[in-house]
C-alpha cells in the first residue's frame, strides 16, 4: 500500500482496518543468490540497493533480533557530512543527498530534518581546526560555515557565553546536517526491500559461515543453514564475532555508547549543537525530548549498557555548555555496541573470503551514513568492485597505512 | 457538589497568576475529618493554575489538590484529553504540571511526589489557553487520522515543506512542559557512598531488611523515595505485630535511626543499578523547600556502592481498560486507599470500586469507613469468597460479580459507569470515583537494568525478577510477595542474609501479621467498542485502537509495538501501562503474554535532573583551571590569559595605548627580537626519568639516539606513537650518567606519562628505569633575546660561568639562583634567539620573574605570551601542536632525519609503511603571501594556482599563521605535497569559509636565523 | 571561593580547615631489584618501615606515605629533605624533590567525612579506612593523595599546586552544609 | 565497574584508563616485520566473554594492570600487575628458548 495524506484519510474513513503490514514474514528459503546478514539500517539499505539499482531480488536479510534492534534504533540520529579528509567526505555527502531524496524513494517518512549541525570551538587552535575542516568541506562541495561567537549566540542564545569554563568562541555549522527519525529508517528501508521482494528474515542468528574451498557457499542459522552465492556482512558491534566464523581478525573493537533521552518537552532547541571541550552532542526530538550522548564508555564491551562515570561526564558537559539544563531530567539511558575501527573509519570491503563481503567499523557515527553505506556495500557485492565514493574504506589500510584518522587519535579505537 | 463541571470550571479558568483576581480560595471540601498522616495544624498555602488553596503538611500536591476538589489537572499528549490523578505515587502518567515559576520551573513534575510547600506554585501543562478549555482538544476529533505512526506514512512532499511546515506544528503540538530556559539557579552535589547492605524501599520489607541487617551491626543505607518512610503501612490498615502497620513502622525507623552504622535516606530514589554493586540515587535535598537555603544543594547524586542490596521497592497496581478510562475520577484502588488512610482525603464522594481480585474490597471498606457512599463492587470474577461478599454486605455494598466495566462516562470529569453484565445487561451507575484494581507488578526495574529478564510468573499473572545482578536480592511486592506477613518475612531473612553475606550475623527477628487474601484473575481483555477511547499508555495517548493497528501492520515484535505506537516511553516509562498493552497484543496474535515479552528495563527508575547527575562541575567548576606558579605575578602584570587544555597560560601583556592583540604581540616579539623577554612555560610536561638503563628507555621511546647525549646537554627529540605517526617532541636533558628530565608538550603531558609508563611496566619491564613528574615542582621562565644572557647574569649565582664556552647552545645543568636557591638552567630555545629557560623551585616562581625583570629592566626586558611565542617559533619553523596533530609523521614535518636506523623505536616499523613514505604526502613548508599586505590564516587549504576550487586540486593546508614582525608581513607552515620540492613556487591559500584567497609562496619554514647563528650567540 | 548563590550554614560547623605549608616532600622510587633495601635503609636511617600497601608510616623526621608500587612519598618538616634523601639513598632510590608541587590541607572534624564523601571515591568509613591509611584517587576531577591521621578525623591531602584554587572551591562548597567558612584564595576564578 | 587494583584494593572505574587487549605481544627487536607489527598494533580477537586487557590505574598508583573482565557481563574474573606479568612472561619465554 501506497502510503500518502490520502492513504491516510481513506484508510481512517474505513476504520483504519485495512492497513497492510509493513512486511512480510517469510520462512527463510534454502538458498538465495544473496544473503544480507544484518538487519539494520546498512544490511536493510543494502538489500534495497541491491534489489532496486541492481536488480537482486532474490536476497534475504538474516537478523538475530527484531529489525533494527541494534545501533539503527539506539542513536542519537544525528546526520551530517561535516568531514574532514577526501577518504571521507564524498561518502559521507553521497549520503546527506541520499538522505534529502529518501523518503520520496521509499515512500516513508523518516523525518528527515535538516534543522543544522553546529560544532562548538573553544580555542583559536580550535577555530584554525574547524576551518581547516570547513574549507575541505566546502571544496568537496559540501556546505560549511564557520560562525563567530556573536552568530552562534544568536542561534542558541540560551548556551552559557558567560561563565563557560571553556568559552565558546563559535563554531562551524552544517546547516543541511540535521536528525532523521532513527527506527523509521529501519522501517522504511525494511518495507521498501520487503516490496521489492527481499525476505526479511528475523530471530534469525547467524552462527557459522560455510566456506568451502576459500569461497563461502552460505550460512549457519538458528533457523537452519542456508545457502548463498555471496554473504555481506552488516553486523556492527558483532563485526568481529561473525568475522571469526571465517577465521577473520578484525581491526576492531566492540564498546559501549550510551544515549539519554530527556522528559518530552515543548520545542527548546531547533538545532544539533555539539560541545568542542568535551563530549556532548545535543538536539530535540520531533516528540520533544532531548537526545544527547557523549563519549563511549572506553572499554570493549558486548553488554548493552554503560556506567556511571560516563554518565556523569555527559551530565557535566551537558551543564558546562547549557546550564539551563538542571532542573530538566533524563527520562531514559541506554548502550549500543559499537563497532570500533583502529583508524576510526569505516571498512567496506572484500575479504580473502570469495564472495563474503564485510561492511563494519562504523565507531559511532554510523547512522549517518546508512544510505551510501547500503549503496555501496550493494554496488561492491553486486559488481564485485568498490564504488568510487567508498574506495578508501579498504580493509587492508592497516597494513599499508592508508588510514582515515579523521582526529589523529592513532590506533587505539577508545580514542576515536 | 460540582467537581469539576464544566460551568464552574470555566467560571474558574484562570491560567496565569496575577493576570485576574484570583478566585476566592476554596475550602479543602474533600478533607476528611481525621486520620491520615496530615499535620491538620500546619496548613500551607499553594496555588495551582492560579488558584490559591490550602493544604496540609505530609500532603502532596496531588492530595492536596484532591483535597480541595480538584480533579483535572492536565491535557494529555496528543488529544489533549482531560487527565486528572490515576495514582499515589512514582507511576503516575497523568498528573504532571509545571512546578514552581521563573528559572525554577521544572516542567512534567509528577503532582503525586511533590511534598507540598508553603507558597508552592504549580500550573498545568500542554493545554492552550486554559486547562478547562483547550483548543487542541480538536485533536480528538482527529483520533482516527492521527494514530500510531501516522507521520511516517505522510509529509513526504516536498521535502523543503518538512522542515517548514509540517515538523514545526507536530514539534509544537507535542512535548509536554514548557522548560525554563533560563539557566538553573539552584546548586548540586555528588556523593559517595559505600555500605554492607543497601536497602532500596521503606515499606515493611524494606524496614524488615534495615532492621536485620543494622541489628546485625553491619553497614546499611536505606533510600525510600518517599518523603515519608514506611510504604504501603501508611496506606493500609493492617497490623504487624500487634500495632498498627504506620506504628510499627514508625517504631522500626526510630530504632534504625539509633543504629550508628544506619543511614536513612528519605526522597531519596535509587535510580539504576551499575556494574558491580555500584548504585546511582538522588536526593531531593531542598525540594520540600521553596527555595534551597544557601549551604544546601537543591539534589545531591550518589553514587552509592554496596556490597549486598536487599531491593524492596514493592509493587505498582495496574489499571483496568476501558473507554473513558482516562477520565479524572478513574484512579487505582490503592492510590484510593493512600488517600484516604495516609492523605485523609476523600478522592471522590461516590464510588464504583472496580476489581479483578481480592484486593479491591479493601478499598470498599475503606471508603466506607471514611463515609464515601460506595455505590456498587464489581468484581470480573463470577465468584469469590464468601467471606468477601460478607465484608461488603456488612457495609451494606451492592457487589456485581462476573461483569466488566465497559465504558466510563463524563465531560471533564467522571461522572457514570457502564456495568457490562454477564448476561449481557448493561447498567449505568452515577458515581464520580472509580476505584480499579488488576492485580499488582513487582516494581523490579532494578533487577533488569544490568541485562536480567524478568520471569513470568502464572500463579501471580505477573512478571517477576528473573536473574538478577550479583549480590542483590529481591524482597516483599517487589518479589511478587504481595501478602503483609510474607513481605515481613522476607524482608527479614533476606536482611539478615545480607548481613551474614558481609559477615554480620543478627539474631532472628520474628514480626507477626495478619493473614490476608490476595487471590486475583486480571481481566487482560478490553472491551470490544470503544477501542479509539480505550487508554492502554495514558500518558502517551495510546489506545487498545493503536495496539491493534501495530499487529494488523506487522509491529507485532513487543519492541516494534513499543516503538511504533511509543506505548511506556512517555515520563512514567509505562509502569502502569505496558503490562495492558502486551496483554492486548498476546491476545491479538494468539500467544501468551510471556511469548510476546516485555520491554528492556533502562535506567533511570524515575527521571534524575540532569543538575543532580552534574553535581558541582558546571560553569568555571566544570573542570579544575591549573593555574602556573607565576600566575599572580602574571596578573599583575596585566596578562591576558588562555586556556590551554587545563592551564591557564599568559597571552599577551597588554600595555595602555596599545589598540589590539597584534599591536601588543608586535612590541613584544620586537622586544625579544631586539633586547630580551620573559615568558612563562611552567606549564610543559616535566619527567625525571632515571635509572641504569634510562638512556636506553629514552633509545626506545624516541626515534633519535640518546646514549651518546652527554651529561650536561640538552636535545631535542621526537616520539612516536606504534603505529608510526608523531606523538609529541621537547628536549630532553642529561643531568647525570643516569639522570634525565624530559619535556613534553602542554597538551601531552599526561598522555606522555601514560605511554611512557606504559613502555616502562609493559613492553620493557626489565629495565631499570624510575619516572616522576615533576611538571609541578618547578616553574620554569624561557628569558630570551639576545640580551638574555647578560640580564640572567644577574639572577644566577655567581658560581656558574655563563659564558658561551662554558655553557654553550643545548647546555643543560644545575645552577643555583638567588643565593643558593637550587635552580636549573637549560640553554634551550623556541624563539630561535639566544636563549635560556630556568627552572626554580616553583615556590621562588614569582620571585625568580621578578628579579629577571629587574636584571633585564637596563635592556628593556618585558614578559610575553603564548602568542608572541606562537609568532617566534613560527618564524623558526618550529613545530607544534597544529603540526604535531597525530595525523603527520616524522617526515611530513621533516623530521624524518632523526630516525634512527641504528636501533629499535617505538613506531620505527609501522613509519615505514607504503602510505607513511609515499613521496606525495603533503610536508612541511613555510608560506609567505605574495601581497606583503594579505593575511594568512590557519585551515586554509592550497590550492594550484588557477585551478578550480574543487577537491581534487586539494594539496595541503595551513597548520599555523601569525603576523612576523621581523618580515613584516604574516607568514605561515603549512603540509603541502612534496612541500620540501616546491620552494619558490606560488600556489593559491584558499579559505572559503573566512572568505580568504591568497597567493602564497613556498618557502622554507625557516624564516628567521636559517643558519642558527643567533641562538648560539 | 564559592559559586554564587552559596553561603555556609550559619549554625555552626563540624569540620576544621588547616593548609600546611611548611612541609618538605620527596619522592622516593626504588631503583630496579633495590626495593627491600631500600626500606632497610630507611628503617636504619630514619626507623620508618616503609609501606608496601597504601598507608603512612611515621619515622624520624620523616614520614613515608606509599606512593605506587616500589614508590613513596617522603614528608618532612626539613623542606630540603629531598636532597637529604638523595645523598642518603642515591643508589638505592630516584628521588625527586615534590616540595613546591604539593599544597597539604588538614581536614578535621567530626563532619570530615561528610564532606570528602562529596566527590572522594574511596571509603573512608573507619571499618574501611583507618588512621595510617592511604590511597592515591581523584576528587572534583584534581588527582591527590590522601592520608588519615587520627581518629577526629583528622585527614591530610596532597593536592597538586596548580590545582589549589579549583580544589578549594569544591571543598568550599561542600563544606557549606556544615558551616565551614570558605576557604581564601585565588579570587578571580 | 570496580576494578580491583592489586596494589590500592577495589576501585573505582573512573579512576582508571583503557588501552584494550592485553593478549597482544609486541614483536621486539630490529628483525621484526612490518606485518607482525601491524597485526599487534590493529587486529584483535575482540570476544564476547572473558576478555584479557590493560588497564592503567591513572588516579591512582599509576600501575599498568591485566585484568581479565567478561565483555558481556563485565564481570571481573583477575587483576594482576602488568609489569610482574610482564616480567613472567619475560621469563617463560627466555626458559623456552633455552
Ligand atoms: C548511542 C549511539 C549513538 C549514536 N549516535 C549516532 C549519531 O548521532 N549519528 C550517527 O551517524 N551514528 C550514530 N551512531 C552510530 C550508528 O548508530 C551505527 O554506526 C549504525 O547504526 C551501524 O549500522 P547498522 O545500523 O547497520 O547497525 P545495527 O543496527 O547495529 O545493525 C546490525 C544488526 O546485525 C544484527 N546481528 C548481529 N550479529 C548477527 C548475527 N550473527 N546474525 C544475524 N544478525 C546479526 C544485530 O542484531 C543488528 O540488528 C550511534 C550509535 C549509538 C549506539
Ligand atoms: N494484598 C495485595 O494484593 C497487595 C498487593 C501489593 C502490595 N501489598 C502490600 O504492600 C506491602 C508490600 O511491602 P513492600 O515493603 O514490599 O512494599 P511497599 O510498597 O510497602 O514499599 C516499597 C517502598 O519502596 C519505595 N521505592 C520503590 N522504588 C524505589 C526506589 N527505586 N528507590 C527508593 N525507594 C523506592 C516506595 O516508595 C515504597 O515506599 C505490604 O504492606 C502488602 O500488604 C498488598
Ligand atoms: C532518538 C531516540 C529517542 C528516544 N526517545 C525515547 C523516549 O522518548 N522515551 C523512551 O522511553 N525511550 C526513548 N528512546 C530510547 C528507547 O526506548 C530505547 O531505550 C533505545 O532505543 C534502546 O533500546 P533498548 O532500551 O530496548 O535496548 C529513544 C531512543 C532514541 C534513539
Ligand atoms: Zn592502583
Amino acid at each position: 500500500m501506497r502510503y500518502s495524506a490520502f492513504a491516510i484519510v481513506r484508510e481512517a474513513l474505513r476504520g483504519n482496518r485495512h492497513w497492510a503490514p509493513v512486511w512480510r514474514e517469510p520462512e527463510p528459503k534454502p538458498a538465495y543468490d544473496i544473503i544480507i546478514v544484518g538487519g539494520g539500517g546498512h544490511g536493510l539499505a543494502t538489500a534495497y540497493y541491491l534489489a532496486k539499482e541492481h536488480g537482486y531480488a532474490n536476497v534475504a536479510v538474516l537478523e538475530k533480533g527484531y529489525l533494527g534492534s541494534g545501533n539503527v534504533g539506539r542513536n542519537t540520529t544525528i546526520v551530517r557530512s561535516n568531514y574532514l579528509l577526501p577518504g571521507n567526505l564524498p561518502f559521507y555527502e553521497w549520503s546527506m543527498k541520499l538522505w534529502e531524496g529518501l523518503e520520496r524513494d521509499i515512500n516513508y517518512n523518516a523525518m528527515v530534518s535538516q534543522r543544522g549541525v553546529l560544532n562548538l570551538y573553544h580555542s583559536d587552535a580550535q577555530r584554525d581546526a574547524f576551518a581547516r575542516r570547513g574549507n575541505a568541506m566546502r571544496l568537496h562541495g559540501v556546505d560549511a560555515e564557520l560562525l563567530g561567537r556573536d552568530e552562534v549566540r544568536r542561534l542558541v542564545p540560551f548556551l552559557d557565553f558567560e561563565n563557560g569554563r571553556f568559552p565558546i568562541q563559535g563554531g562551524l555549522r552544517q546547516p543541511r546536517g540535521g536528525t532523521v527519525r532513527h527506527d523509521a529508517v529501519a522501517w522504511g528501508y525494511a518495507r521498501a526491500a520487503d516490496r521489492r521482494g527481499v525476505d526479511l528474515i528475523q530471530n534469525c542468528e547467524v552462527t557459522g559461515l560455510t566456506i568451502e574451498a576459500g569461497r563461502i557457499v552460505g550460512v549457519e542459522t538458528t533457523r537452519g543453514a542456508i545457502r548463498a552465492k555471496k554473504v555481506g556482512v552488516a553486523v556492527a558491534g558483532s563485526s568481529s564475532r561473525v568475522a571469526a566464523m571465517a577465521g577473520l581478525r578484525l581491526p576492531i573493537e566492540s564498546h559501549v555508547l550510551q544515549a539519554f533521552a530527556s522528559e518530552a518537552l515543548k520545542p527548546l532547541i531547533d538545532t544539533v549543537v555539539t560541545f568542542g571541550a568535551g563530549h556532548f552532542y545535543i538536539s530535540q526530538s520531533d516528540k520533544g525530548g532531548l537526545v544527547f550522548g557523549g563519549d563511549i564508555d572506553g572499554y570493549n564491551s558486548y553488554a548493552w549498557r554503560g556506567n556511571l562515570p560516563i554518565i556523569e561526564d555527559v551530565m557535566e558537559c551537558a551543564m558546562a555548555i547549557w546550564p539551563g539544563l538542571g532542573r530538566l531530567r533524563v527520562l531514559r539511558h541506554w548502550g549500543g555496541l559499537m563497532d570500533m575501527s583502529m583508524d576510526g573509519s569505516p571498512i567496506i570491503d572484500r575479504t580473502p573470503i570469495h564472495g563474503l563481503f564485510l561492511n563494519a567499523g562504523w565507531c559511532y557515527g554510523g547512522f549517518k551514513a546508512t544510505p551510501a553505506s547500503g549503496w555501496c556495500f550493494a554496488h561492491l557485492i553486486a559488481t564485485g568492485e568498490p564504488h568510487p565514493h567508498a574506495a578508501a574504506y579498504r580493509l587492508d589500510r592497516f597494513a599499508t597505512g592508508a588510514v582515515i584518522d579523521e582526529k589523529g587519535a592513532g590506533a587505539q579505537p577508545n580514542l576515536h | 457538589m460540582a467537581l469539576g463541571r464544566p460551568a464552574a470550571a470555566l467560571r474558574n479558568g484562570v491560567t496565569t497568576t496575577g493576570l485576574r483576581p484570583l478566585a476566592p480560595t476554596p475550602m479543602q471540601t474533600h478533607r476528611l475529618a481525621s486520620g491520615g498522616f496530615v499535620d491538620r495544624s500546619r496548613p500551607l498555602p499553594f496555588v495551582f493554575d492560579g488558584r490559591a488553596m490550602t493544604g496540609l503538611a505530609g500532603d502532596t500536591l496531588a492530595s492536596a489538590l484532591l483535597a480541595n476538589g480538584v480533579r483535572l489537572v492536565g491535557r494529555s499528549f496528543k488529544y489533549h484529553r482531560p487527565r486528572g490523578i490515576l495514582s499515589a505515587g512514582s507511576e503516575e502518567p497523568n498528573a504532571l504540571v509545571e512546578l514552581r515559576a521563573g528559572a525554577r520551573r521544572e516542567p512534567n513534575t509528577r503532582a503525586t511526589g511533590i511534598e507540598l510547600f508553603d507558597g508552592l506554585v504549580a500550573e498545568s501543562q500542554n493545554r492552550w489557553p486554559s486547562l478547562h478549555f483547550d483548543m487542541l482538544a480538536i485533536n480528538a476529533w482527529f483520533s482516527p487520522f492521527i494514530k500510531a505512526g501516522f507521520y511516517y506514512k505522510t509529509f513526504m512532499w516536498p521535502a523543503s515543506l518538512w522542515e517548514n511546515l509540517y515538523e514545526p506544528l507536530i514539534r509544537r503540538a507535542a512535548g509536554l512542559g514548557r522548560a525554563a530556559g533560563e539557566e538553573d539557579p539552584d546548586h548540586y552535589e555528588k556523593a559517595f557512598a559505600f555500605c554492607d547492605v543497601l536497602v532500596v524501599g521503606s515499606g515493611p520489607a524494606g524496614l524488615a531488611a534495615a532492621l536485620a541487617a543494622g541489628r546485625g551491626g553491619a553497614r546499611v543505607i536505606l533510600c525510600e523515595e518517599d518523603f515519608a518512610l514506611g510504604g504501603r503501612l501508611l496506606s493500609e490498615r493492617k497490623e504487624v505485630d500487634g500495632v498498627e502497620g504506620h506504628v510499627w513502622a514508625a517504631r522500626a525507623v526510630a530504632e534504625l535511626q539509633s543504629m550508628p552504622e544506619v543511614r536513612i535516606l528519605p526522597r531519596s530514589t535509587v535510580f539504576g543499578a551499575y556494574d558491580h554493586g555500584t548504585y546511582g540515587a538522588v536526593e531531593r535535598v531542598a525540594d520540600h523547600l521553596s527555595v534551597p537555603p544557601g549551604h544546601l544543594p537543591r539534589q545531591r547524586g550518589w553514587r552509592i556502592v554496596a556490597k549486598r542490596c536487599v531491593l524492596a521497592s514493592g509493587a505498582i497496581e495496574r489499571p483496568m481498560v476501558f473507554a473513558g478510562n482516562d477520565l479524572p475520577g478513574v484512579m487505582l484502588a490503592g492510590a484510593v486507599r493512600s488517600y484516604l488512610n495516609r492523605f485523609a482525603v476523600a478522592p471522590g464522594r461516590r464510588a464504583v470500586v472496580y476489581t479483578s481480585g481480592d484486593d479491591g474490597w479493601r478499598t470498599l471498606v475503606d471508603l466506607a469507613r471514611a463515609g464515601v457512599e460506595v455505590a456498587a463492587l464489581v468484581d470480573t470474577r463470577p465468584a469469590v469468597d464468601e467471606s468477601l461478599i460478607a465484608l461488603a454486605r456488612s457495609h451494606d455494598v451492592r457487589t456485581v460479580l462476573g461483569a466488566e466495566v465497559l465504558r466510563a462516562r463524563g465531560f471533564q470529569s467522571l461522572a457514570a459507569v457502564e456495568i457490562g453484565a454477564s448476561d449481557g445487561r448493561i447498567e449505568r451507575i452515577a458515581c464520580d470515583l472509580l476505584a480499579m484494581s488488576n492485580g499488582w507488578n513487582p516494581a523490579l526495574h532494578l533487577t533488569a537494568h544490568l541485562g536480567g529478564r524478568p520471569r513470568w510468573d502464572d500463579s501471580l499473572a505477573a512478571f517477576v525478577p528473573g536473574t538478577v545482578p550479583s549480590g542483590m536480592a529481591v524482597a516483599g511486592a517487589a518479589a511478587g510477595k504481595l501478602a503483609l506477613a510474607e513481605a515481613l518475612a522476607d524482608g527479614v531473612r533476606l536482611g539478615s542474609e545480607a548481613a551474614a553475606a558481609c559477615g554480620f550475623a543478627g539474631p532472628a527477628i520474628p514480626v507477626a501479621a495478619e493473614t490476608e487474601r490476595t487471590g486475583s484473575a486480571p481481566l487482560w481483555r478490553a472491551p470490544k467498542r470503544g477501542a479509539n477511547k480505550a487508554f492502554v499508555d495514558l500518558q502517551n495517548d495510546v489506545t487498545v485502537a493503536d495496539v491493534a493497528l501495530a499487529h494488523r501492520e506487522g509491529f507485532r515484535a513487543v519492541e516494534h509495538l513499543k516503538r511504533y505506537t511509543t506505548l511506556g516511553m512517555a515520563t512514567d516509562q509505562g509502569k502502569t501501562s505496558n503490562l495492558p498493552g502486551l496483554a492486548i497484543m498476546a491476545a491479538l496474535s494468539g500467544r501468551t503474554i510471556p511469548e510476546v515479552g516485555a520491554t528492556v528495563f533502562r535506567p533511570p527508575y524515575t527521571p534524575v535532573a540532569i543538575g543532580a547527575l552534574a553535581g558541582h562541575h558546571r560553569g568555571k567548576d566544570f573542570r579544575p583551571t591549573r593555574r602556573s606558579p607565576v600566575h599572580a605575578w602574571a596578573q599583575a602584570r596585566g596578562a591576558v590569559f588562555v586556556e590551554a587544555g587545563l592551564w591557564l597560560r599568559q597571552q599577551y601583556f597588554p600595555r595602555a595605548g596599545e589598540r589590539d592583540w597584534l599591536e601588543t604581540v608586535k612590541r613584544e616579539v620586537a622586544t625579544v627580537r631586539g633586547g630580551v623577554g620573559l615568558c612563562d612555560v611552567s606549564t610543559l610536561g616535566k619527567i625525571d626519568i632515571q635509572g641504569a638503563d634510562a638512556a636506553e628507555f629514552l633509545e626506545r621511546v624516541y626515534v633519535n639516539g640518546w646514549k651518546s647525549l652527554a651529561i650536561g646537554r640538552a636535545r631535542y627529540g621526537l616520539m612516536l606513537r606504534e603505529d608510526g605517526f608523531v606523538l609529541d617532541d621537547g628536549t630532553t636533558s642529561r643531568l647525570g650518567e643516569e639522570h634525565f628530565v624530559m619535556t613534553t608538550t602542554t597538551a601531552s603531558a599526561a598522555k606522555v606519562m601514560q605511554h611512557l609508563e606504559f613502555c616502562r611496566q609493559v613492553l620493557w619491564p626489565e629495565l631499570d628505569v624510575q619516572m616522576t613528574p615533576v611538571t609541578e615542582q618547578w616553574a620554569q621562565l624561557a628569558v630570551a633575546g639576545p640580551r638574555s644572557r647578560e640580564a640572567l647574569r644577574a639572577v644566577v649565582d655567581n658560581a656558574h660561568d655563563l659564558s658561551n664556552e662554558a655553557f654553550p647552545y643545548l647546555a643543560a645543568g644545575e645552577v643555583t639562583v638567588g643565593g643558593g636557591v637550587p635552580a636549573r638552567l637549560f640553554r634551550i630555545s623556541f624563539s630561535g634567539e639566544l636563549a635560556y629557560e630556568l627552572a626554580v623551585p616553583a615556590s621562588f616562581g614569582e620571585a625568580a620573574a621578578e628579579a629577571i625583570m629587574a636584571a633585564g629592566a637596563p635592556f628593556g626586558i618585558a614578559p610575553y605570551g603564548t602568542e608572541a611565542l606562537s609568532a617566534m617559533r613560527i618564524e623558526k619553523g618550529h613545530v607544534a601542536g597544529n603540526e604535531l596533530n597525530g595525523q603527520t609523521t616524522a617526515r611530513d614535518l621533516g623530521l624524518g632525519g632523526m630516525m634512527s636506523t641504528k636501533k629499535d623505536f617505538v613506531g620505527r616499523l609501522m613509519a615505514k609503511r607504503s602510505a607513511l613514505v609515499d613521496p606525495d604526502r603533503p610536508m612541511l613548508a613555510g608560506f609567505r603571501p605574495v601581497r606583503l599586505s594579505d593575511r594568512l590564516r590557519a585551515g586554509a587549504h592550497f590550492l594550484p594556482l588557477g585551478a578550480p576550487a574543487s577537491a581534487e586540486h586539494d594539496e595541503g593546508h595551513m597548520t599555523s599563521a601569525a603576523f612576523s614582525p621581523t618580515l613584516g608581513s604574516w607568514i605561515g607552515l603549512g603540509l603541502i605535497r612534496r612541500g620540501a620540492e616546491r620552494v619558490g613556487e606560488r600556489v593559491r591559500a584558499l579559505d572559503p569559509v573566512r572568505g580568504g584567497d591568497v597567493e602564497v609562496e613556498i618557502c622554507s619554514p625557516v624564516f628567521v636565523d636559517p643558519a642558527g647563528e643567533r641562538l648560539r650567540g | 571561593m564559592l559559586p554564587a548563590g552559596r553561603r555556609p550554614d550559619d549554625r555552626g560547623t563540624g569540620i576544621t580547615i588547616e593548609p600546611r605549608d611548611d612541609l618538605g616532600f620527596a619522592a622516593v622510587v626504588a631503583r630496579k631489584g633495590r626495593a627491600e633495601e631500600l626500606r632497610k635503609t630507611l628503617f636504619s636511617g630514619h626507623a620508618v618501615e616503609a609501606p608496601v600497601r597504601p598507608a603512612l608510616a611515621r619515622g624520624r623526621e620523616l614520614d613515608l606515605v606509599w606512593n605506587g608500587p616500589e614508590r613513596w612519598l617522603a614528608i618532612s618538616s626539613d623542606r630540603a629533605i629531598a636532597a637529604r634523601l638523595s645523598g642518603e639513598l642515591g643508589r638505592l632510590a630516584a628521588i625527586c624533590d615534590q616540595s613546591d608541587a604539593l599544597a597539604i590541607l588538614r581536614i578535621a572534624g567530626p563532619k570530615a567525612r561528610a564532606v570528602l564523601a562529596k566527590g572522594c571515591p574511596i571509603d573512608l568509613h573507619p571499618r574501611a579506612f583507618r588512621p595510617g591509611d592511604a590511597a592515591l584517587t581523584a576528587i572534583a576531577h584534581v588527582g591527590l593523595h590522601l592520608w588519615q591521621v587520627d581518629e577526629a578525623p583528622t585527614f591530610e591531602l596532597a593536592i597538586p599546586s596548580s590545582m589549589a584554587g579549583s580544589f578549594a572551591r569544591w571543598l568550599s562548597a561542600s563544606m557549606s552544609e556544615f558551616g565551614a567558612k570558605p576557604l581564601e584564595g585565588e579570587k578571580s576564578l | 565497574m570496580r576494578i580491583p587494583c592489586p596494589h590500592c584494593g577495589e576501585r573505582d572505574v573512573q579512576e582508571f584508563s583503557y588501552l584494550g587487549d592485553a593478549g597482544v605481544v609486541r614483536p621486539e627487536g630490529s628483525d621484526a616485520s612490518i606485518a607482525a607489527m601491524h597485526d599487534y598494533v590493529h587486529l584483535r580477537d575482540n570476544p564476547a566473554g572473558p576478555h584479557r586487557e590493560l588497564w592503567y590505574h591513572a588516579a591512582g598508583c599509576h600501575a599498568w594492570l591485566v585484568v581479565t573482565r567478561d565483555t558481556r557481563t563485565h564481570a571481573i574474573l583477575s587483576a594482576e600487575s602488568a609489569r610482574a606479568a610482564g616480567l613472567a612472561r619475560r621469563v617463560a619465554v627466555g626458559a623456552g628458548e633455552a
